[in-house]
């Protein structure tokens, strides 16, 4: 595989970036958000694998054989990491819930609109 | 009291006087003997100090800025010595004289926010002896930056929008130098020196080449807005629309002295004559000082509104003493110190006339002038007097300074000069006799013979102006006494 | 590499649809496949979380809002081009920067031979032959490695996860809290709208 | 009690208290609480710094849960660390003590507690940023710190608060994501997160990180030059710069500001911008190091130019605003400018000046937004229009910004003077004369923008003379700002504790002395 894996995680990451960046819409934003941040975890996670690896969970050993274990710690980063994003989103779309009751719109041109006007 | 807590008394006086001033804001009677007495206590303190001058009394309050590998550490700190000590003379004695003026004309115009005039005002003098005695640069600079800011709602006093719009020219011009210009030289020097202690003899010598030198004296000569050197000098006559007292006060005395001042003190003891008479590296210096002086009193020529005229009169004086500092001989440079005292009296004197005939006769142009001398004559002999001193001419003390201005131009073989003082004096002649001449000799216009108020101002104002132009012949005799005092300020 | 690629496609949809829900359901998707993704790469622990926080909650919130608000993305979907640039730049660096990397997989990456051993072996070290008395903390009991070290080493991290957590619920309460919207403003939202917002 | 313990309990106060300021639900009971908490924290602050200045190594060190590092999470303080908690929790504690009174206009008594217990939690993230010596560590309590933010700042009373805060959200969680990423990165290169641990590794050489036998082109190479780590530090140092506010990642700062909460800007001012400098300085000089960062990426080559921009068109931006809080924040977008420049001359004599100003700036900005909030309990309008006269309807409010006012432009016996002063002579030691001159132009930009505000306050008659008795701000609050800003003159004048501490948190950044 090579660094291909790493190169497919990176253009996720680009394509929820410019989500992120570029719509107008807060919801479509906040969807974004969550691939950036997701193709950010697969980086880790892809980082801790180790070829012909399992999985970081004691496995009975077998006579002669030593069983190799992808690296744990970038799994113990990420579980921490997807918490803090779902928090995020959360957050985020409360936000866009109150937004949305003040001004009547999940639009952001329209938003700054109403606010220039007023 | 011993000499050093003098100079903390000298400084802090003037700032207790203003806080009593505002404690004191609903009983004006109260509150203008309070400036009155401050005025007269600091007096004594500054006649007292000059006793123990020759032992150069220092004192430090606080470091301010803490020393590291090779540079000392910065402490707001005071001292005195004899040019510092001669302007704080002449501020604090000029104090009282307008503190008695701007209470008859504060009064008799029915002028708003007295209170707040009085109290900036000693919160300047104080700025103004803070400058006259501080030790170091950066003491210096603090005044110098307290001296704008308190003499900004001075300007702005009367809150039209031309004294706003003078208000912001004031304030951007002189701020703007100073942080820009003067912080920056204090910091190069501080660089270059590793201290910024005035020292006779200055603390420059040894390290740096003419060059630098010359750049670094037109960082400081430009950053001090307040010497109204061209083209920084627009600030003066905009400042014209404050009250008459504060134009004579500030603009004649204080704030402008203030900038000479410290180009004074620069010249002398961060610089050093020796190095700049060595090095040729305020030779350009001169040039501008020239320059000033002869279109400064052109423009003065053109000038009908009596105030503005005599503006324009106060930034070509101000280039004499520059250009002494800048010839940096030691005539030449005491000289400039005596023009410090020659010309605030003279030019005191003068605005005080100007405020009167305001107060006395509502008119503030020269050409409306014809035939007042008769209504007020003590206004206009006193104007007079004044005149002749700032002209130049014996029996007045300004003749004494352009002397020696004019000995060190000799001294330096810059005939130009010469030549430039002589035309500059016959100008000072033609935009200030004039006024005198029409007031006494042309006959008064007929169509306002009735008009009220046409009598000499109030007595308050009137005496004022008498005493500073007494002054005036008086320090025609004290000139020795001057010469010595501030001859030793050119020796190490 | 068929995960991949359908992750890919997925994201492109859901950058094209206009159909909020619909965009919704897809993150939902998107969510799963990087779950089944994270299996194929041993992380089942994260695997499992992504599939019930990202799938389950993140999915639901957003429904949830999608309720309070409209369904569909009023104009349509055109190419930014500034953020075009700003996408193409950072991608770019991030590529330059995988040039150096170890490859995906290879065991002597950096990443594997400082402090994550010392990890593994806290956990077998019976196998790795190390004395099972002065260095070993779990003795074997904690077979699932992840887990240990969440709780032990990194416990600290959880703690402010959990500290995360708890901010976000704070957070959503102060601003859902059924409270009349913004006083002292003049919302130009009809009332009905507003009450709508109000019973969340 | 065992002062060894007080590096987490510096952390964990806060942030334990904040679900039982929950439970109180009163909002007095409430306030109080957190009010206690946070002068508590001020404490441990005070005395931890007391420790590591008089202690040889200059720093204090604390395993977390007694797993040692780099395989469990480190607290690390040094000067620096030490330094900013303690402006953290004074202004933490200065704002809380005033909350209340300044909360009654803008947030409903019912939900009080929950204000109180996310300012709680942002207390507890902020330090917690501080005070960690592991890179992760870091991420997440940012994240802390973050999400309570953006939480404090929607509060705010107009409806321009919720997309200020959203905005503010999108924007610092690419921030946040984007050093997810360097922190991913630099992880992958070197198999740590510790700080210190990853410092040191960052220097060896490839075949020494990689395991023997890994096939690698360039064995001597040191790991530090490879493109991964340079990717690391570049998406570290941009989102930071997010963070930072640096110009011209700059936009969500004035939005926010000048719609949350009085009580929130204050708060925030003072300390969040400073702590993203905190850890802008630990990546720069504590982990990838002076010869990386200046020498081999030639960060100053952008910085630099950056930070000046920062000064000029953001002070410029300020000039032209009508409302007091969108000066003031921009003003503080230049301020952060004179922070980063001081960083990018990369010499000790420039880090002293931008710590020092950290430590000022954080003083003048609380106590100056905490002015608005005095005139915000008595006139509804904060535009310049609506504080015409205001000098003399609430002199000593007005007179507390003046003050601060004066210490932005840096006039001397502030301690904006002093910060200045170090920088430009810092600029000047190092030859930069370019930038000396446009350092103090930006001062007389900060002339104008502040004078606007005076010459309103003071100089300009109110259209309707509806009262001019005086009427200052309650006088809790107004002791508060003149707390804080008094402190500016005392800081002004008696430069011995920043500027000390700084000189000596800047030698051991550099790598000198201790």
């Amino acid at each position: 595989m090579g660094l291909f894996n790493y190169w497919t995680v990176i253009v996720l990451m680009m394509v929820g970036f410019y989500t992120v960046i570029a719509r107008n819409n807060l919801i479509k934003t906040m969807i974004g958000l969550g691939i950036f941040q997701v193709s950010v975890f697969m980086l880790y996670i892809s980082m801790g694998k180790i070829a012909d690896g399992t999985a970081p969970i004691r496995v009975q050993p077998s006579a002669g054989h030593e069983a190799i274990y992808s690296n744990p710690l970038p799994h113990v980063l990420i579980l921490t990491a997807i918490v803090v994003g779902v928090a995020t989103t959360a957050l985020g779309l409360a936000l866009i819930i109150r937004i949305r009751e003040a001004y009547g719109s999940i639009e952001e041109d329209e938003i700054l609109e109403m606010d220039r006007n007023s | 009291m011993s000499p050093e807590c003098l100079i903390v008394a000298a400084v802090l006086l003037p700032l207790i006087s203003a806080a009593l001033v505002v404690a004191c804001h609903q009983r004006p009677n109260l509150r203008e003997t309070v400036t009155l007495v401050s005025g007269g206590l600091l007096l004594a303190i500054v006649g007292r100090l000059t006793g123990s001058v020759d032992a150069r009394p220092a004192i430090n309050l606080v470091d301010v800025i803490p020393g590291s590998i090779d540079q000392a550490a910065i402490a707001i700190g005071f001292h005195a010595e004899p040019l510092g000590l001669l302007f704080a003379l002449v501020a604090s004695g000029l104090w009282i004289a307008t503190s008695v003026y701007s209470i008859g004309y504060m009064r008799s115009h029915g002028e708003q926010h007295q209170t707040r005039f009085f109290c900036c005002f000693a919160v300047a003098i104080g700025a103004v002896m803070g400058i006259a005695f501080a030790r170091n640069l950066l003491t210096l600079f603090l005044f110098y930056e307290v001296l704008t800011l308190s003499t900004y709602p001075l300007v702005t006093h009367h809150g039209s929008e031309a004294a706003k719009r003078a208000g912001r020219t004031y304030l951007g011009i002189l701020m703007g130098t100073s942080i820009v210009g003067l912080l920056l030289a204090i910091l190069w020097t501080w660089q270059l020196a590793g201290t910024l202690e005035f020292k006779a003899g200055g603390i420059l010598d040894g390290h740096v080449d003419p060059l630098t030198a010359g750049l670094l004296l037109a960082l400081f000569a430009f950053g001090t807005g307040k010497a109204a050197l061209m083209p920084l000098h627009r600030w003066l006559p905009a400042a014209m629309v404050a009250p008459t007292p504060v134009s004579a006060l500030l603009h004649a005395v204080a704030v402008v002295k203030a900038g000479v001042f410290t180009i004074l003190k620069v010249g002398v003891y961060i610089f050093g004559i020796d190095l700049l008479g060595r090095g040729g590296s305020s030779v350009w210096l001169m040039y501008v000082a020239a320059a000033t002086l002869l279109s400064a009193s052109l423009v003065a020529l053109t000038r009908d509104n009596l105030k503005e005229r005599l503006a324009y009169s106060t930034i070509s004086q101000l280039a004499y003493i520059v250009l002494g500092m800048s010839l940096a001989t030691k005539s030449s440079v005491i000289g400039g110190g005596m023009h410090i005292v020659m010309h605030a009296c003279g030019k005191i004197t003068l605005f005080f006339c100007a405020g009167a005939i305001l107060v006395g006769a509502h008119k503030t142009r020269v050409s409306q002038l014809d035939g007042l001398g008769r209504k007020m004559p003590w206004t206009f002999a006193a104007f007079t007097i004044a005149a002749l001193s700032v002209i130049g001419l014996p029996p007045m003390g300004g003749c004494w300074s352009k002397w020696l201005l004019a000995l060190g131009t000799v001294e330096m073989g810059q005939w130009p000069l010469l030549a430039v003082l002589m035309i500059s004096s016959l100008l000072n002649v033609a935009y200030l006799m004039p006024i005198p001449l029409r007031a006494f000799f042309r006959e008064p216009p007929e169509t306002d013979d009735e008009s009220p108020g046409t009598g000499e101002a109030p007595l308050a104002c009137v005496i004022p102006l008498c005493l500073t132009a007494a002054g005036c012949v008086v320090l025609f005799f004290c000139a020795d006494p001057i010469y010595q005092f501030l001859s030793s300020i050119t020796w190490k | 590499m068929i995960l991949l690629s359908l992750l890919v496609a997925t994201a492109v949809a859901i950058i094209l649809l206009r159909d909020l829900f619909a965009a919704v359901m897809l993150s939902g998707i998107f969510s799963l496949l990087s779950a089944g993704l994270f299996v194929v790469m041993d992380a089942v622990d994260v695997a499992f979380t992504e599939a019930a926080v990202g799938a389950g909650i993140a999915t639901v919130l957003m429904l949830g809002t999608l309720t309070q608000t409209s369904t569909r993305e009023r104009p349509a979907p055109r190419l930014d081009w500034s953020a075009l640039v700003v996408v193409v730049l950072t991608g770019t660096a991030l590529v330059i920067g995988t040039l150096d990397m170890p490859a995906y997989g290879d065991p002597t990456a950096p990443i594997h031979q400082h402090v994550a051993p010392a990890y593994i072996a806290q956990n077998v070290g019976k196998q790795s032959g190390r004395s099972e008395t002065d260095d070993d903390d779990f003795q074997g009991h904690v077979p699932n490695m992840v887990t240990a070290i969440l709780a032990s080493y990194r416990g600290y991290d959880t703690l402010g996860e959990l500290a995360v957590i708890f901010t976000a619920g704070v957070g959503v309460m102060l601003l859902l809290s059924g409270l009349p919207p913004t006083a002292g403003d003049t919302p130009e939202t009809n009332p009905a709208e507003s009450e709508a917002g109000v019973d969340a | 009690m065992n002062l060894e313990q007080l590096p987490i309990l510096q952390v964990i106060l806060p942030l334990l208290a904040a679900p039982c300021c929950l439970l109180l639900r009163r909002s007095r009971l409430a306030w109080g609480f957190a009010v206690l908490v946070s002068c508590s924290s001020l404490l441990i602050a005070a005395t931890q710094l007391h420790i590591i200045h008089h202690s040889a190594s200059g720093s204090i060190s604390y395993e977390i849960g007694g797993w040692a590092a780099p395989w469990g999470i480190e607290y690390r303080l040094d000067r620096l660390g030490g330094l900013v908690l303690l402006v953290l929790t004074a202004i933490a504690a200065v704002t809380l003590s005033v909350a209340r009174r300044l909360l009654q206009e803008e947030v409903p008594e019912e939900r009080h507690h929950l204000f109180f217990a996310t300012f709680l939690l942002c207390l507890a993230g902020l330090s917690g940023i501080v005070s960690t010596g592991d890179l992760f560590n870091v991420f997440v309590f940012l994240e802390i710190a973050s999400l309570s933010s953006y939480v404090l700042i929607s509060m705010g009373r107009s409806r321009r608060a919720l997309v200020a805060a959203f905005q503010y959200l999108v924007m610092g969680t690419i921030g946040s994501t984007f050093i997810l990423i360097g922190i991913g990165l630099a992880y992958m290169m070197t198999g740590t997160l510790n700080m210190a641990d990853l410092a040191q590794r960052l220097t060896m050489t490839l075949d020494s990180v990689y395991a023997e036998g890994a096939s690698i082109e360039n064995p001597a190479l040191p790991v530090n030059q490879t493109r991964t780590i340079l990717a690391a530090f570049a998406f570290l140092t941009v989102g930071l710069a997010l963070k930072l506010a640096l110009f011209p990642l700059h936009a969500w700062l004035p939005n926010a500001y000048a719609t949350a909460p009085t009580v929130v800007s204050t708060f925030l001012a003072g300390t969040s911008t400073k702590v993203a400098y905190y850890v802008l300085l630990r990546v720069t000089f504590t982990i990838f190091g002076l010869a990386f960062t200046f020498g081999q990426v030639g960060l100053q080559f952008l910085l630099t130019p950056l930070a000046i921009m920062a000064i000029l068109v953001a002070s410029t931006i300020a000039i032209y605003q009508g409302d007091i809080r969108r000066i003031l924040a921009y003003s503080s977008v230049a301020q952060i400018g004179y922070l980063v420049l001081g960083l990018s001359f990369a010499t000790q004599a420039g880090l002293t000046a931008g710590i020092v100003h950290l430590f000022n700036h954080a003083l003048m900005k609380s106590g100056l937004f905490l002015v608005v909030g005095c005139i915000a309990t008595r006139q509804a309008g904060l535009t310049l229009e609506s504080i015409r006269g205001l000098g003399r309807r609430m002199p000593l409010t007005m007179a507390a910004f003046v003050v601060g006012g004066l210490g932005l432009i840096g006039v001397p016996l502030t301690s904006g003077f002093i910060s200045k002063w170090l920088l430009v002579s810092a600029a000047l030691e190092s030859g930069r004369w370019l930038v000396a001159v446009l350092v103090v132009t930006g001062s007389l930009l900060a002339v104008v923008y502040v004078w606007r505000v005076v010459e309103a306050a003071y100089f300009l008659e109110p259209d309707d003379k509806t009262t001019s008795e005086p009427h200052d701000a309650p006088a809790g609050l107004l002791a508060a700002a003149w707390v804080l800003l008094g402190a500016t003159l005392v800081f002004g004048i008696y430069t011995d504790l920043p500027v000390g501490v700084a000189r000596e948190a800047a030698a051991s950044l550099m790598g000198v002395g201790s």
